[in-house]
């Protein structure tokens, strides 16, 4: 141990002698046989890891797909846990800004983590495309210059919110509604905008509560929002949150039979683990996969072959978008002189946001100078008895506006 | 001149009795023992006296003023120091710091004093610490100022507790058996220190002992308690012929619980 | 004992506890992903490199541990633990390829048989595992045989390796960064993309023993002459070590390149937060578990005051500074008065509690309009210092820098004051200190608000260097780790807490893309450190004493 | 005069009781105008009640764990709310086994019978090992140092189970017989609840019985007045201390698995809340006290049930379970201003005297 600790620390002061100090530019020079480097910083642990994971699936088939060499290089992908959370974001976020070599970075997963990790990654030039990071206010202009390198390939959560509050109002012709949120970015900011669209269209909401990440007695709060007699209840949070709620809403008088709805935050089959028998009914909004058409069919048979079962989460096809977008744009800045590869992030920040029209899994992608490049498809399912007993979302929408 | 007295005293813990309406009066300068089997209330005594306890009933008084119910702090800087039956010094300070803490009462600096490094500050830091080596010497503990308390043995340990009271520099001090534990040699050089204490340093000193010979030889005075009563008071030879006293110890053997 | 009892204490027993603890790593999956990684390039991946080490560990400590003095019982005794330990992977492989258990331990996959039989099928894989465990037995028990002096080299060597290649992804791009002939060459001389390359293992050895077999020649000489020096050249030279140490901490941050500056300023909070809960917890003896709410407080004044998001006060991080302080010192103050009567772990649950209420009064949808909730307060300015803006870590570190140099001093003239006394004093018995005329009520507020002050200036400072604040940040965790450092460091000590805060939270920091094992590593250590070195890293120097004084005792009283 | 009365009353006790008196008048306006206001009917308070007293005897049972532990080391056992993980995260896989071959739905008492028999014996087990390795040697180390090893172990625990199990959320199955409501007085009542409810209440009195009356309840509260004292009396400290932690165990992998029940998911993390909650309840009751670790649970649940709807809600704060946690806190610091050493807790000053 001591000697451990010894060598350790002679390692560090050599090399804290040695080094200079790097030139940070935003232009990055490969020489022959380095790689082009992407760095994600997904959620990789904790209770969202099938989030994380589903992306960083989606990340290695675009690799794949692409031919896994840029201009002659390989490409290279790994990255930090951002643990779903502005604590993980933020490091992950540093330790990837550190990296000189790293080109451009995919990620977060939450939006809770982006919100405080992109500004730390664009300070170093880093420019960032989003899978799954869906708070509106990420790419809100009012936002600030700190995420002028902040792209995403999803949906933002002023459309998702809207379109539930649209469904829950129009179509299901309900009236009285409650939120329920964690306290984290994405539920909070979800349950906003679904609350002022389901107002602005002539409802009410009883009650707009929230509970703490890693509660699991619903049942106090559920009776609070029984009591103000809603007909329809919205939670946006995450697979274990959601579960709880899902489950003891059934055991809660006055609640037993209102419609629930939560959205692609638990859209997972661990959720129906979580939920049971008591999702049976249930809503959830997620992108319609069933509109992606052929592509997508080919890229889950890919998904299929090599990693031996179906994606788990739904940004997986986002995720594919993201890192083709960075590598296409990759392609049409970076300049090639003899053996060497120049990429000015600078300009790669500005190709991908000048992005139009590439064909994505998840449809036409079309950037705007805010960084939004999705093209918006959310649809409301289902969840069927036959479903649970399979273990599987729904795959078919149950309904869409378009 | 009476330097503390004290009238109807009344402690209870629940249902027990500690001290039952006790009238002492202890005067300047003297040595007064109070003795008593185990059990008599010698030690809530100290306590009370010394702020530790609150006693439910009677008075205190100081040099004529009332310090019933102050807290233990206040009652050191009116001047009254003690020791305790089993050694409370403090384990992993060195005997300088525990002695420097016994002198805490005079000094004044506070917060900012030491970190601005203002003079008044570094001049009674200064002082301290001669005051507290003196003491060290005074006890014959020189050259030992950086050994951690703990260490010391037994007779020394005694020794640092004392002089950590007398940096108080108080008017009063309790001492709670002091030869506890120590043989004749040492019990008679305590006895000596005990003595010249009151002699030089013009402290008065309130004992409890349980070595007959220490009580009979350097007291002035002595109080007999049994169950929380004064039984007797009076000059040593009184004392030692006295007969509820003998009883006392003698009579009941069953007054054996503890505290 | 016997011969054959000692070979089953000790061979067999410890075999089997090292066995556990291969399977452990094994399960847990740390053997399967850090086989990804390379130490040797090619030849040895960093999961079957760990595994190696417990086997030849294991097999060492029980020759260590044999009582019997025989060389060939130790040998023996090693080479059997480190045949029972390869026995317990071997077992695991042959199960887990015969019986599906996965449902129930998701790392026992393929790929961990794979890894660990180098991909060789049917019982010629079991048969290697088992080889492999025999040859480091063997190995470990030729070095307990060696002399001290070979076996320490070898150790060491092997140890410098191992840290080479675990830390590539730190010293690849500090290579990289100097674009500089010489250093591109000796980067490819050393490290593939992955892992060292053959010859730079093999260099790297060398150059260990050389330089340490220099250091060996010459140690007792230098030493010699430092302490020959009259006194006034020995003042002269420590002067002068302290100059260096401090040009040398200014200088570092050029020298160390982003992410290590990044490190560097997140130990430099720590380091920050340590000193002010040392005083707390290590002078006064208040065990503090809400801690983090100071920094909160700190974070969130300067947020509010500086950012636009909220209110536009339009302060800069200068104003805002000192108003954090204050306001991190009062809330020291208002937590202090109902926990005055508290003692031990009353304090520390009721600590915890006012930790929690604040992060959870931070983040409620109540407090919303004013303190921003679930979204935090973003857009907060970094530092301008002269005109100087602030941006990099590089810059942050200067400003931490400066704040743990000012709370240092402050931590050394408290200590050696009458107020740093009454804390110790009431560290040591509340009772006694309190009948020496200590007020209580007093230098416990006193060790609470220095202590919260400190914390919310790291707390300032953190908010303006992360550029937002969201509650999420200042969980739990955050009490724990520092009142962990305070003690890894050694407690009531300074240079402990700067040890500690570097053992703690940088360490893992450099080996952040082992995230996932992160905490298990974490506790493993913390439970280990604490069994091995109860007293801290750098204990305060009367510990020193009392280790030296013990044996006075002893003999004074015997005598 | 007044110099007298200023002596002897300090503006901190004037302040402590400004604080605590505040507390309680907010608690009892808020209080008043939710009642007033009429939002909630009496069966909301019912229900209120009830989920509350399931929850705190969960509590309760880890508590007493908890509070066991301290008698006898005077030492907070951080790991505690990961033995209570352990047993129902494994006892998960020996549900699903059943559920799967519909053994649970042919033989559900016996089959919930081996469910609690697996998840207590992991809970036991890791329990004594933990002591064993973790804190025995450290035994007569300063009390801050096992703290540490017992945090240390805390986050081993709760990421080796994490590795070895697996990150994802498992939730045990629907069991048939545990599903549905009783109507108890006419209040409709959740099954699980009034099962959960009985067992913890059968369990804790097990316990508190074999704790005062047997010979080694004896030895394990000798041990936890004095140590040196009960070995001299013949004691063998270490298997009590082990016993305890034993015992300790058993009844955290108890309700884990009644845990489990109630909210059928498991995950490596389950265990860190609710033991930071059981050490609350556990200081709350006065710690080192089992009947007092029982009262603290119980009141805790309850707490954290009634009190946002109840003391907030007529306050016209939004969302009030968001604060439930901080609602259980301040009540703690409220009940240790007025008692420091917790409700059934003894006087610290006297006991020391």
């Amino acid at each position: 141990m001591k000697n451990l600790i010894r060598v350790f620390i002679a390692i560090c002061f050599l090399f804290s002698i040695m080094a200079v100090p790097a030139v940070a530019g935003n232009v990055v020079k490969l020489e022959k046989g380095e790689p082009v480097h992407l760095a994600y910083w997904f959620v990789t642990s904790g209770p969202n890891t099938s989030l994380g994971m589903d992306s960083l699936r989606g990340a290695e088939i675009a690799i794949e797909d692409f031919g896994g060499k840029l201009k002659g290089h390989p490409i290279k992908l790994d990255g930090q846990d951002s643990m779903c959370g502005p604590e993980g974001g933020q490091a992950a976020a540093s330790k990837i800004a550190s990296d000189p070599s790293v080109i451009a970075a995919i990620g977060s997963s939450c939006s809770s983590a982006a919100k405080a990790g992109v500004p730390i990654l664009w300070k170093m030039g880093i420019p960032n495309v989003s899978p799954s990071n869906t708070a509106p206010l990420l790419t809100d202009p009012a936002s600030g210059p700190d995420f002028d390198g902040y792209l995403r390939t999803c949906h933002n959560d002023n459309i998702q919110g809207a379109i539930a509050a649209e469904f829950a109002y129009s179509q299901l012709g309900l009236k009285k509604a409650a939120t329920i949120h964690d306290g984290s970015v994405y539920a909070e900011s979800l349950q906003q905008v679904f609350s002022d669209t389901f107002v602005k269209l002539g409802g009410t909401i009883t009650s707009q509560e929230a509970v703490s990440p890693g509660d699991t007695d619903m049942r106090p709060v559920l009776t609070k929002i029984a009591s103000g007699g809603p007909q329809f209840l919205y939670y946006p949070m995450f697979i274990a949150e959601s579960g709880h709620v899902t489950r003891q809403s059934k055991e809660v008088s006055g609640l037993e039979n209102i419609a629930l709805m939560s959205a692609d935050g638990s859209f997972s089959p661990d959720f129906l683990k979580a939920a049971g028998k008591a999702a049976e009914g249930m809503y959830h909004s997620s992108p319609d996969f069933s509109a992606l058409g052929d592509s997508y069919t080919k890229f889950l048979a890919k998904h299929k072959a090599k990693y031996g079962m179906d994606p788990e989460a739904p940004f997986h096809a986002h995720t594919y978008d993201a890192v083709m977008l960075i590598l296409n744009a990759i392609d049409k800045v970076a300049v090639v002189s003899g053996d060497t590869l120049t990429i000015d992030r600078m300009a790669l920040n500005k190709a991908m946001h000048e992005t139009k029209g590439q064909k994505g899994l998840t449809g036409d992608l079309t950037c705007d100078e805010n960084g939004d490049c999705a093209n918006p498809k959310i649809a409301i399912y289902k969840t069927s008895m036959a479903d649970i007993k399979a273990g599987k979302m729904s795959p078919k929408p149950f309904w869409k506006k378009y | 001149m009476i330097l503390l007295s004290i009238q109807e005293m009344t402690k209870r813990f629940g249902g027990l009795v500690a001290l039952d309406a006790l009238n002492i009066e202890v005067k300047g300068k003297t040595i007064h023992s109070i003795i008593g089997p185990n059990g008599a209330g010698k030690t809530t005594f100290f306590n009370c006296l010394t702020g530790f306890y609150r006693p439910e009933e009677g008075e205190v008084a100081f040099e004529g003023n009332s310090i019933v119910g102050l807290s233990p702090d206040r009652i050191v800087y009116k001047g009254i120091a003690r020791t305790y039956q089993n050694i409370r010094l403090f384990p992993n300070l060195t005997a300088l710091e525990n002695v420097m803490i016994g002198y805490h009462v005079h000094l004044k600096s506070g917060f900012l004093g030491p970190i601005l490094g203002l003079k008044s500050t570094i001049k009674e830091e200064a002082k301290a610490k001669e005051v507290a080596l003196d003491l060290l010497k005074y006890v014959k503990m020189e050259g030992k100022e950086d050994a951690l308390a703990k260490n010391f043995p037994y007779g020394e340990q005694r020794k640092l507790e004392m002089a950590r009271a007398l940096a108080s520099q108080p008017k009063l001090l309790l001492l709670d058996e002091p030869t506890a534990g120590m043989n004749p040699r040492e019990t008679q050089d305590m006895m000596d220190f005990i003595e010249h204490m009151r002699d030089e340093l013009g402290i008065t000193i309130v004992l409890i002992e349980h070595q007959m010979r220490v009580v009979m030889n350097i007291s002035d005075i002595v109080t007999v308690l049994d169950y929380g009563k004064m039984i007797a008071e009076g000059l040593p030879e009184e004392i030692k012929n006295n007969k509820t006293v003998i009883e006392a110890y003698l009579g009941s053997g069953d007054a054996a619980d503890s505290h | 004992m016997t011969k054959a009892q000692s070979l089953w204490n000790h061979g067999v027993k410890i075999g089997a506890i090292g066995g556990v603890s291969v399977l452990i790593i094994a399960l847990v999956g740390m053997i399967e992903s850090f086989g990804k990684r390379d130490i040797i390039s090619g030849i040895l991946p960093m999961g079957i490199a760990m595994a190696l080490i417990i086997c030849i560990l294991v097999a060492y400590i029980a020759a260590n541990k044999t009582p019997i003095c025989e060389k060939s019982v130790k040998f023996a005794n090693a080479v059997i633990s480190g045949f029972v330990t390869s026995g317990f992977l071997a077992l695991l492989v042959a199960i887990g390829r015969s019986f599906n258990i996965r449902d129930m331990f998701v790392g026992a996959s393929p790929a961990l048989y794979k890894a660990l039989t180098a991909g060789i099928a049917g019982a010629g894989g079991i048969f290697l595992i088992l080889a492999v465990g025999l040859i480091c037995g063997i190995f470990a028990g030729i070095l307990i045989i060696l002399n001290d002096l070979p076996r320490k080299l070898i150790i060491n060597a092997l140890a410098t390796i191992f840290v080479l290649g675990l830390l590539q992804e730190l010293i690849i791009p500090i290579f990289k960064s100097w674009d500089f002939g010489v250093t591109n060459y000796l980067g490819k001389l050393f490290y593939t993309q992955n892992g060292l390359t053959i010859f730079g293992t093999v260099l790297a050895a060398v150059i260990y023993c050389i330089i340490s077999l220099l250091w060996k020649a010459n140690q007792d000489t230098i030493k010699t002459t430092y302490k020959d020096l009259p006194k006034g050249t020995r003042k002269k030279v420590k002067t002068f070590g302290f100059f260096v140490l401090a040009v040398f901490l200014i200088v570092l941050p050029q020298f160390l390149g982003l992410f290590l500056s990044e490190v560097l300023t997140i130990v430099g909070l720590y380091i920050l937060l340590g000193l002010g809960l040392n005083i707390v917890v290590g002078y006064a003896g208040l065990l503090d578990l809400g801690y983090v709410a100071f920094f909160a407080i700190g974070s969130y004044v300067v947020a509010i005051l500086t950012s636009p998001e909220i209110f536009s006060f339009g302060f800069n991080f200068w104003q805002a500074l000192p108003i954090a302080v204050i306001l991190g010192i009062t809330a020291g103050v208002m937590l202090g008065i109902p926990v005055l009567k508290m003692r031990g772990d009353y304090l520390a649950i009721a600590t915890l509690g006012f930790g929690e209420i604040i992060r959870i009064l931070v983040l409620s949808d109540f407090l919303k309009p004013w303190l921003g909730g679930a979204q935090g307060i973003g857009a907060i300015p970094n530092p301008n210092f002269m005109g100087f803006q602030m941006v990099k870590p590089q810059h942050i570190y200067y400003l931490i820098l400066a704040g743990c140099m000012l709370v240092v001093f402050i931590s050394i003239r408290l200590k050696n004051s009458r107020l740093g006394r009454a804390w110790m004093a009431m560290r040591e018995d509340e009772d006694v200190a309190q009948a020496m005329g200590i007020n209580l009520v007093a230098t416990k507020l006193f060790a609470f608000a220095t202590g919260a002050g400190f914390s919310a200036l790291s707390g300032a400072i953190f908010a303006s260097k992360i550029g937002s604040v969201y509650p999420h940040s200042f969980n739990l965790f955050i009490s724990i780790n520092v009142v962990c450092l305070i003690i890894i460091g050694g407690i009531g000590s300074l240079p402990g807490v700067v040890v500690g805060a570097a053992v703690l939270m940088g360490l893992p920091e450099l080996l952040r893309e082992f995230a996932e094992y992160r905490m298990f590593v974490y506790g493993a250590a913390l439970v280990a450190m604490m069994l091995l070195r109860p007293e801290g890293l750098w204990p305060e120097a009367r510990h020193k004493i009392e280790l030296h004084g013990d044996d006075e005792t002893q003999t004074q009283t015997a005598a | 005069m007044f110099q007298k009365w200023k002596d002897r009353v300090t503006v901190t006790d004037i302040v402590m009781w400004m604080i605590g008196g505040t507390m309680l008048l907010l608690c009892l306006w808020g209080s008043v105008s939710t009642i007033r206001a009429g939002l909630y009917t009496s069966s909301h308070w019912i229900d209120f009640c009830i989920f509350g007293l399931a929850q705190g005897s969960i509590y309760a049972l880890i508590a007493t764990g908890y509070t066991m532990v301290y008698g006898v080391l005077k030492m907070i056992n951080f790991a505690h709310g990961e033995v209570f993980m352990s047993g129902p995260f494994t006892g998960y896989f020996v549900a699903m086994a059943f559920w799967r071959s519909d053994f649970l739905d042919t033989h559900p008492v016996l089959g919930i019978i081996v469910i609690f028999g697996v998840a207590m014996f992991v809970s036991t087990m890791i329990a004594y090992f933990l002591e064993k390795i973790a804190y025995r040697p450290l035994r007569s180390a300063p009390r801050l140092i096992p703290l540490i090893t017992a945090i240390g172990a805390s986050f081993f625990l709760q990421y080796l189970f994490r590795g070895l199990y697996g990150s994802g959320i498992n939730a045990y199955p629907d069991i048939e017989i545990l599903e549905g409501f009783w109507m108890i007085f006419g209040i409709r009542v959740l099954k699980i609840q009034v099962i959960v409810i009985i067992a913890a209440v059968l369990l804790m009195l097990v316990l508190y019985n074999f704790i005062m009356l047997t010979k080694v309840g004896k030895a394990i509260r000798a041990v936890s007045e004095d140590k040196e004292a009960a070995a001299l009396m013949g004691i063998n400290v270490d298997a009590m201390i082990s016993t305890t932690f034993v015992i300790g165990g058993m009844a955290a992998g108890a309700a884990g698995v009644l845990y489990a029940l109630m909210f059928k998911q498991v995950h490596f993390f389950m265990g860190f809340i609710p033991g930071i909650k059981a050490f609350t309840a556990a200081v709350l009751g006065g710690i080192g006290n089992i009947p007092g670790a029982m009262l603290g649970g119980v009141f805790l649940g309850l707490i954290e049930s009634v009190a946002p709807a109840l003391f907030l809600d007529g306050l016209g704060i939004i969302a009030p379970y968001q604060l439930k946690d901080a609602i259980a806190f301040s009540m703690l610091v409220m009940v240790l201003i007025f008692r420091p050493t917790g409700i059934l807790g003894e006087r610290l000053s006297a006991k020391k005297a």
